[in-house]
């Protein structure tokens, strides 16, 4: 009994999606068909890359703000380079975008400005210098580069794009689990004094956190473009809220050390499905809202384990 | 734990019974239609044209909400595809003109058939995109609109005076569009010169905000003021009214709103252009549901045919009792009525380059 | 000097933004552009007393936005409007104050008794708030006829509206809140050290589910004020309110680890990010690049004013 | 006359018994002092009496009747304060508000503060423990002695609340406090005594036995024994609770100490401002240097400094003949340096982590498989290791290191040090605080290993007899300047009252 318990709390998530994809398959069986699903997880494969890279900061216990305007501003940057640099416009920006993404963790660090700020501005900055590079314009890629070819296609049947997602998210996962870095990335959620008087370097892993959330960001802009074929300023401005849910709700805790980047995956497809459900309920679109922010709620309420969380805030 | 079980049932109680009361209608006759929002003046007229369409062949409308977030309207063109969608109609707002071409090779792939308002990319349009799903893109003329309300106030200050201008979200199509109306104004009207240009996002607390800087930075040298909406017009007239020059600026907007018409009445503002809002909805609703059940045949139809500005009035002070007056006709918004010339209040093809 | 400087970060920075705006253009430093300035920093006032008190608590509460819509159209369709034939008369300000206190104290009640993080539990009343307006929109654009609430925003005294003067007086409520209650004090204790307050008996639940519920009234105060500002009920009218607030509290040096700040510093963050907002009109800055601007100033701003609190082992998050 | 009474208390965490069949009574006017082992049970039994735990089982009794104390205010109400072990005050509060937090009559009217009455009444208290400060002063702005002394009078003025006979607990008050501090701390208990009774806790034995009418030992949940205090003989006493004879000085063979010929680390004119003025020491592979001195004398911020901690110093450290020229710890880390903070629960411990992940945070990627990848296979078996060797009790090395007891979360921050394969110098600030004499002696066994393997060692002590015990050398500090100096303390141990004076 107490084996099924600790089984059913360490893998609340799990058992949620489980739920949630039964009642919405029983409604919509059609939704079960590969297709069908395959459509889903190619629409929504650059909010899960957001996902899974906004959950180091949060595992850090920090929150990372400016990742929908990073991956609006990496859109509009690899639209505008495509011309010129054709597949390669995509690691130039992803690498530019890690490097933006480093030295916000480097500056929190340095300024000592909380996250929560240093993003927020950083979210203005690139916003900002998204308008200024497009002039308020929408700009379109050239067609017939290979790699945006290739992201907005399949493979095995697979969107790449979602394969892509998948592939980022075991190496990360791996990162987390087998390397030191992942170590100190847990223990500074934990008790991010402590890791410093370990001899830990602080900046680096935050920077490293950092990059990596931006990098995610970058690829989810690009992801987007693959598929839309045009990029502004604001393409992907409407990402940040859908991506903070879907960590939350896999059941990375926002006050860190406490989660993952699998959990956060499996949130973020939690969160697609509830969507999904709602949207096909019938209910009039006034109460849509309400009823996703309630089904919302009940899911983080299962998938928190509270036992490793001390006060909450 | 136990608790944590109860839930669990309950969410998936919560769920089923929402969704079980899915009834699977008639697909030909159920139209999906994508707006901003259902609470904004513009919309509600939009939906109830559509609406009357569908109810007289006795169809349904099911109305999705995306709050202007592309993000969410692609989560639901995705829910309602993903089980199946074979001959699904469609009337979409596109929240982004980035997501226009997405949006419509999704309905394509399922076998649906889309109209979409207001937004599409500049190099992509329904014969050459999906041509076999996209039936028609319906807007308002932008720069019609943005010429007409500026040669409004040209005429208005005497063909010389200093105006500043609310914009809307810099990359909105509309935005661009008024601007550039607003700029074809100028150059017939050289005595009018613009001051400043700010971005008061649509919104009527920003764009007050805005103006009221704007009238203790620049005092009585601003002779008129140009809000691209009704929300931000409004906005406007607010700060005037605290610094006591309401009627003495002239304000214009878009939109049509009955509450800026009724300040058209009393002279605190000067115009606005209204779209036929009802129309544009029963027009879309009308080629969707025409192209589903072949009343259309979609290579038939000509460039214009599938591309076009829906007609617009401008409401100054002479018309403006009269347009508030009016009460649209649910008999003119029948299938039928709407059939026997489709493009009866079409105001031509959209031009290239005001995407 | 440096004394000053380590308690006044926020105020120099204040200062040193209006030095600026002043001397490099002519029409900033007029009575009439402080005028503007106070009655674009009304609102986001209210709504930032609101938030200080849950943030001294080192919580969270996101829900602004929804609940100060929410609370606008509730004011516009149960008051005098031209939709509704429902009219309460003032009625109508106490049932919307009501209604963001009990949101509040519902987001904070869920956050402690089912044992979530206040994040999560505001974003989803965020949501549903939002969604509760939709629903709770009749149709048709409420105008707001009663010229009691209209009045606030048209009549002047001295050159500013009563919205000014409402706000100034919560914001003296909120201070005496703040310095003299027994609340008020726990506030920034909680967020200090909530597990002693707990063993010292301190009714520690109590005092956090009201900080939300006095959030949510300061919030629904925010969309009355908004209506008396835009004369009707708008679902959308509370949208933008919420990053500039919470930017604004963490501007003053309210912290969001809790424990410190207060009223006082809020409403300068408050002050410090409309007068960026004005200045660069007054200057006339690329619309494009205002954006950026603010965000840099924001980053700037929080790092001078801190600057001198700068130590290797403070934890930062 | 008894004034409080357990009878039969059991109290179980989860598998762990921490309290079987308890009984304890208290006499009025009665100083009790309470001995025993960290995870004897005696904080459980402290926090049954103040009301933060309730038993499982079994009776309190207070002035005869039987009672609940469901909360610390019902305690509170019942004439039972706890003088905590940790600061439990509130710093953005003022001295005033702390005094009366956890009364139910806080001078308040309808929630709102009466200032003027707030603070007469806290002057009140503030004079009992003779503290001369404005009530209305953040308590952000005290020392820590100053506090300390906050906290008694916080409990002390239960003498106004309730009329009957007080119960005052102490939970190890000494441990942040300098001699005279302590010596004023008795006084009051001293003074309390006419119309409270005491508990008190400690590890220090001399303490105990000054100022306890009767000594209450424990061990694994169990009282072994209770002696008054004129028939106690000490050894007895450390027999019954850690079933070995203390390590004594006079018993200890002089450690044969192999100093290396150049030192490991100099210290040329350190100075910190407003901490440290013009430190210069010299630390030898082999060496085990004492620094010593009260709180705030210091000695802490010489190794924090060392440690690339400081924000601001001047002066020149030489490190095996080079400059160290570092700024962040993980610099000195990777130079083979190592700190042992004082502060376990917010600067040694990872928190919500297992035994094992703060074993291996800081050296465990020495033992990976390279390229920054680890090896928790391999980290086991040291670790486990570690975890015999040192004694540790854990059930496993995956559990969590809140659970352990302090003493055993100290060890296991220790080992973080000894995991690796590079350390050349070891800085302990204050290692055996809160330690029970078994788990001291065992350290000390440990450190002096370490010096033997060639280690450079700098310790602050927590106590005279820990760096007269353990140090080849002893630098005293005083006002962050070096007050003496001493060699050869293996050889001619100085006498404690020498290193008194030079502290004080």
């Amino acid at each position: 009994m107490d084996a099924t318990l600790r089984f059913l709390r360490r893998n609340g998530a799990v058992l949620v999606l489980l739920v949630i994809l039964a009642a919405v398959s029983t409604a919509a069986p059609g939704i079960l068909r590969w297709r069908a699903i395959n459509s889903l997880l190619q629409d929504n494969a650059p909010m899960l890359i957001l996902i899974v890279g906004a959950t180091l900061p949060i595992l850090l216990g920090c929150l990372d703000l400016s990742i929908a305007a990073m991956a609006s501003l990496a859109a509009v940057s690899a639209a505008l380079l495509s011309p010129v640099l054709g597949s390669a416009s995509v690691p130039v920006v992803v690498g530019g975008a890690a490097a933006l993404g480093g030295l916000q963790g480097w500056l929190i660090g340095r300024l000592q400005v909380p996250s929560f700020v240093i993003s927020l501005g950083a979210l203005g900055i690139f916003k900002g210098v998204a308008m200024y590079l497009t002039g308020a314009n929408m700009v379109g890629i050239t067609p017939g580069i290979w790699i945006y070819d290739l992201l907005g296609s399949r493979s095995f049947g697979m969107s790449n794009s979602f394969l892509l997602v998948l592939i980022v998210a075991g190496l990360f996962a791996a990162m987390l689990k087998f390397t030191n870095l992942g170590r100190n990335i847990y223990a500074f959620g934990a008790n991010e004094i402590a890791v410093y008087i370990s001899g830990v370097r602080r900046d680096m892993v935050r920077s490293f956190a950092f990059a990596t959330s931006a990098g995610c960001a970058a690829l989810g802009g690009i992801m987007m473009i693959s598929q839309t074929m045009f990029a502004s300023a604001t393409v992907a401005g409407s990402l940040l809220l859908p991506a903070l849910v879907g960590v939350v709700v896999g059941g990375t805790a926002i006050s860190g050390g406490v989660g993952g980047v699998l959990s956060s995956l499996i949130g973020g497809l939690i969160a697609i499905l509830i969507r999904v459900g709602v949207t096909i309920s019938g209910l009039p679109p006034e109460s849509q809202d309400v009823a996703f922010g309630i089904t919302i709620l009940i899911a983080v309420a299962l998938t928190t384990d509270r036992a490793k969380i001390g006060v909450v805030k | 734990m136990m608790m944590n079980k109860l839930s669990a049932i309950g969410l998936a109680a919560l769920l089923a019974s929402s969704t079980v009361a899915v009834a699977q209608d008639d697909t030909s006759k159920k139209l999906y239609l994508g707006v901003g929002n259902t609470s904004a003046e513009y919309w509600t007229q939009m939906i109830w044209g559509a609406t009357q369409v569908m109810e007289s062949v006795g169809g349904t409308v099911e109305v999705i909400g995306n709050d202007f977030d592309p993000q969410k309207s692609l989560q639901n063109i995705g829910a309602i595809t993903a089980p199946g969608c074979e001959g699904c109609i469609f009337t979409w707002f596109p929240d982004s003109p980035a997501f226009t071409k997405t949006f419509v090779e999704k309905i394509a792939d399922a076998g649906g058939f889309i109209t979409t308002l207001w937004n599409r990319a500049e190099e992509i349009h329904p014969w050459d995109t999906a041509a076999e799903a996209w039936v028609a893109n319906i807007s308002f003329d932008g720069v019609d609109a943005g010429y007409q309300n500026g040669m409004a106030l040209c005429n208005a200050m005497g063909g010389t005076g200093e105006i500043v201008v609310l914009q809307g979200v810099l990359d909105n199509a509309p935005a661009k569009q008024r601007t550039m109306g607003l700029e074809k104004a100028i150059a017939e009207c050289p005595g009018m010169t613009v001051l400043e240009m700010q971005v008061g996002s649509w919104q009527q607390a920003p764009a007050q905000d805005i103006t009221r800087t704007w009238l203790t930075k620049y005092g009585d040298r601003i002779k008129g003021i140009v809000g691209q909406n009704d929300a931000m017009a409004l906005g406007a007239v607010a700060a005037l009214r605290e610094a006591g020059l309401a009627g003495k600026v002239f304000v214009t907007g878009t939109d049509g709103s009955s509450d800026v018409v009724k300040l058209i009445e009393t002279g605190e503002m000067l115009s606005t252009m209204s779209g036929l809002n009802e129309y544009q909805g029963a027009i879309a609703a009308a080629l969707a549901y025409g192209a589903r059940t072949g009343d259309i045949k979609l290579s038939d139809l000509t460039e214009a045919q599938r591309d076009f500005f829906v007609q617009q009035i401008l409401i100054t002070k002479e018309n403006a009792t009269e347009f508030l007056a009016r009460k649209p006709d649910p008999k003119d918004y029948t299938y039928e009525a709407i059939k026997a010339d489709f493009w009866a209040k079409s105001a031509g093809q959209i031009p290239n380059g005001v995407n | 000097m440096s004394k000053l400087l380590q308690s006044q970060g926020p105020l120099l920075a204040l200062l040193g933004l209006v030095l600026l705006f002043s001397v490099i253009t002519d029409s900033f430093a007029s009575w009439g552009n402080l005028g503007a300035v106070l009655e674009a920093a009304a609102i986001p006032a209210v709504v930032a007393i609101g938030l200080t008190f849950v943030l001294m608590q080192a919580s969270i509460d996101l829900s602004v936005e929804g609940v100060a819509s929410l609370a606008n159209i509730i004011l516009a369709i149960t008051i005098a409007n031209s939709v509704t034939a429902t009219d309460i008369g003032l009625w109508a300000v106490p049932l919307v104050l009501g209604v963001g206190l009990a949101i509040g104290a519902t987001s904070g009640a869920i956050s402690i008794y089912v044992r979530m993080p206040s994040l999560i539990v505001t974003l989803g009343m965020w949501l549903t708030t939002v969604g509760l307006a939709a629903l709770l929109y009749p149709g048709r654009l409420p105008q707001i006829l009663d010229t009691r609430i209209t009045g606030l925003a048209i009549g002047k005294v001295w050159g500013l509206s009563w919205i000014v003067y409402l706000t100034l007086a919560l914001i003296i409520m909120a201070l005496l809140v703040e310095k003299h209650t027994r609340f008020g004090r726990m506030c920034r204790a909680i967020g200090e050290n909530e597990p002693v307050l707990v063993m010292s008996g301190i009714k520690v639940i109590r005092h956090k589910i009201a900080a939300f519920a006095l959030a949510g009234g300061c919030y629904a105060a925010a969309g009355i004020l908004m209506g008396a500002r835009i004369g009707v009920g708008n679902t959308q009218s509370g949208v933008g309110l919420l990053f500039p607030s919470i930017a604004a509290c963490v501007l003053g040096g309210t912290l969001l680890s809790g424990g410190h700040g207060g009223v006082r510093q809020s409403m300068i963050g408050v002050l410090i990010l409309v007068t960026l907002r004005n200045g660069l009109i007054m200057v006339g800055v690329d619309p494009l690049l205002q954006s950026a601007l603010e965000g840099a100033v924001i980053i700037l701003a929080v790092a001078g004013s801190t600057w001198h609190l700068r130590r290797k082992i403070r934890v930062i998050k | 006359m008894t004034a409080f009474s357990l009878e039969g208390i059991s109290k179980r965490f989860g598998e762990v018994t921490a309290l079987d069949n308890v009984s304890l009574s208290l006499n009025e006017g009665e100083v009790l002092g309470l001995i025993g082992q960290n995870g004897s049970g005696k904080s459980t039994i402290m926090k049954v009496m103040a009301g933060l735990h309730r038993p499982d089982s079994g009776v309190v009794k207070v002035g005869g009747r039987a009672v609940q104390l469901r909360s610390p205010a019902e305690a509170a109400l019942a004439g039972i304060g706890l003088v905590h072990q940790e600061q439990s005050l509130i710093q953005a509060l003022s001295v005033a508000e702390n005094l009366f937090l956890d009364k139910p009559a806080g001078s308040t009217w309808a929630g709102v503060y009466r200032w003027n009455s707030l603070r007469d009444r806290a002057k009140a208290q503030l004079d009992k423990v003779e503290l001369d400060i404005d009530p209305f002063t953040p308590v952000s702005a005290l020392s820590f002695g100053q506090r300390q002394m906050v906290e008694l009078a916080k409990v002390l003025s239960l003498e106004e609340l309730v009329h009957g006979h007080l119960v005052i607990l102490f939970d190890e008050p000494t441990a942040v406090l300098n001699p005279p501090e302590i010596q004023a701390l008795f006084g009051q208990i001293r003074r309390i005594k006419h119309r409270s009774s005491v508990v008190f806790v400690s590890h220090r034995m001399d303490e105990i036995l000054d100022i306890s009418d009767r000594v209450y030992v424990m061990s694994d949940g169990r009282n072994v024994a209770t002696r008054d205090r004129d028939a106690v003989n000490p050894d007895e006493l450390y027999e019954l609770m850690v079933g070995r004879q203390r390590v004594n000085r006079k018993d200890r063979k002089p450690r044969e100490a192999h100093i290396g010929a150049e030192p490991a680390l100099t210290l040329n004119h350190v100075t910190v401002p407003g901490e440290i003025e013009d430190i210069s020491l010299k630390l030898a592979p082999g060496e085990i240097l004492g620094l010593i001195g009260v709180q705030g004398s210091g000695a802490e911020t010489i190794l924090r400094t060392v440690f690339g901690m400081a924000d601001d110093w001047q002066g020149k450290i030489e490190y095996f003949g080079a400059p160290l020229d570092i700024d962040t710890p993980a610099q000195a880390v990777a130079k083979g340096i190592g700190y042992l903070p004082a502060e376990r629960k917010t600067e040694g411990m990872i928190r919500n982590t297992s035994v094992s992940e703060n074993v291996a945070i800081t050296y465990g990627w020495q033992h990976g498989r390279g390229a920054g990848l680890i090896s928790r296979a391999k980290e086991r078996g040291m670790i486990e290791g570690w975890v015999r060797k040192l004694a540790i009790k854990t059930p496993s090395i995956a559990h969590r290191i809140d659970n352990l007891s302090g003493g055993n979360q100290q060890k296991v921050v220790l080992s973080k040090w000894l995991f690796g394969k590079t350390l050349k110098v070891l800085m302990l600030d204050h290692p055996t605080r809160g330690l029970d004499p078994g788990a001291r002696s065992d350290l000390f066994a440990v450190i002096r290993e370490l010096a033997d393997q060639g280690l450079a060692i700098l310790l602050v002590g927590d106590t005279l007899d820990e760096v007269l015990t353990l140090s080849d050398s002893i630098i005293v500090m005083k006002d962050g300047r070096v007050s003496a100096r001493i060699e050869g303390v293996q050889a001619a141990p100085p006498s404690e009252e020498d290193l008194v004076k030079a502290m004080v």
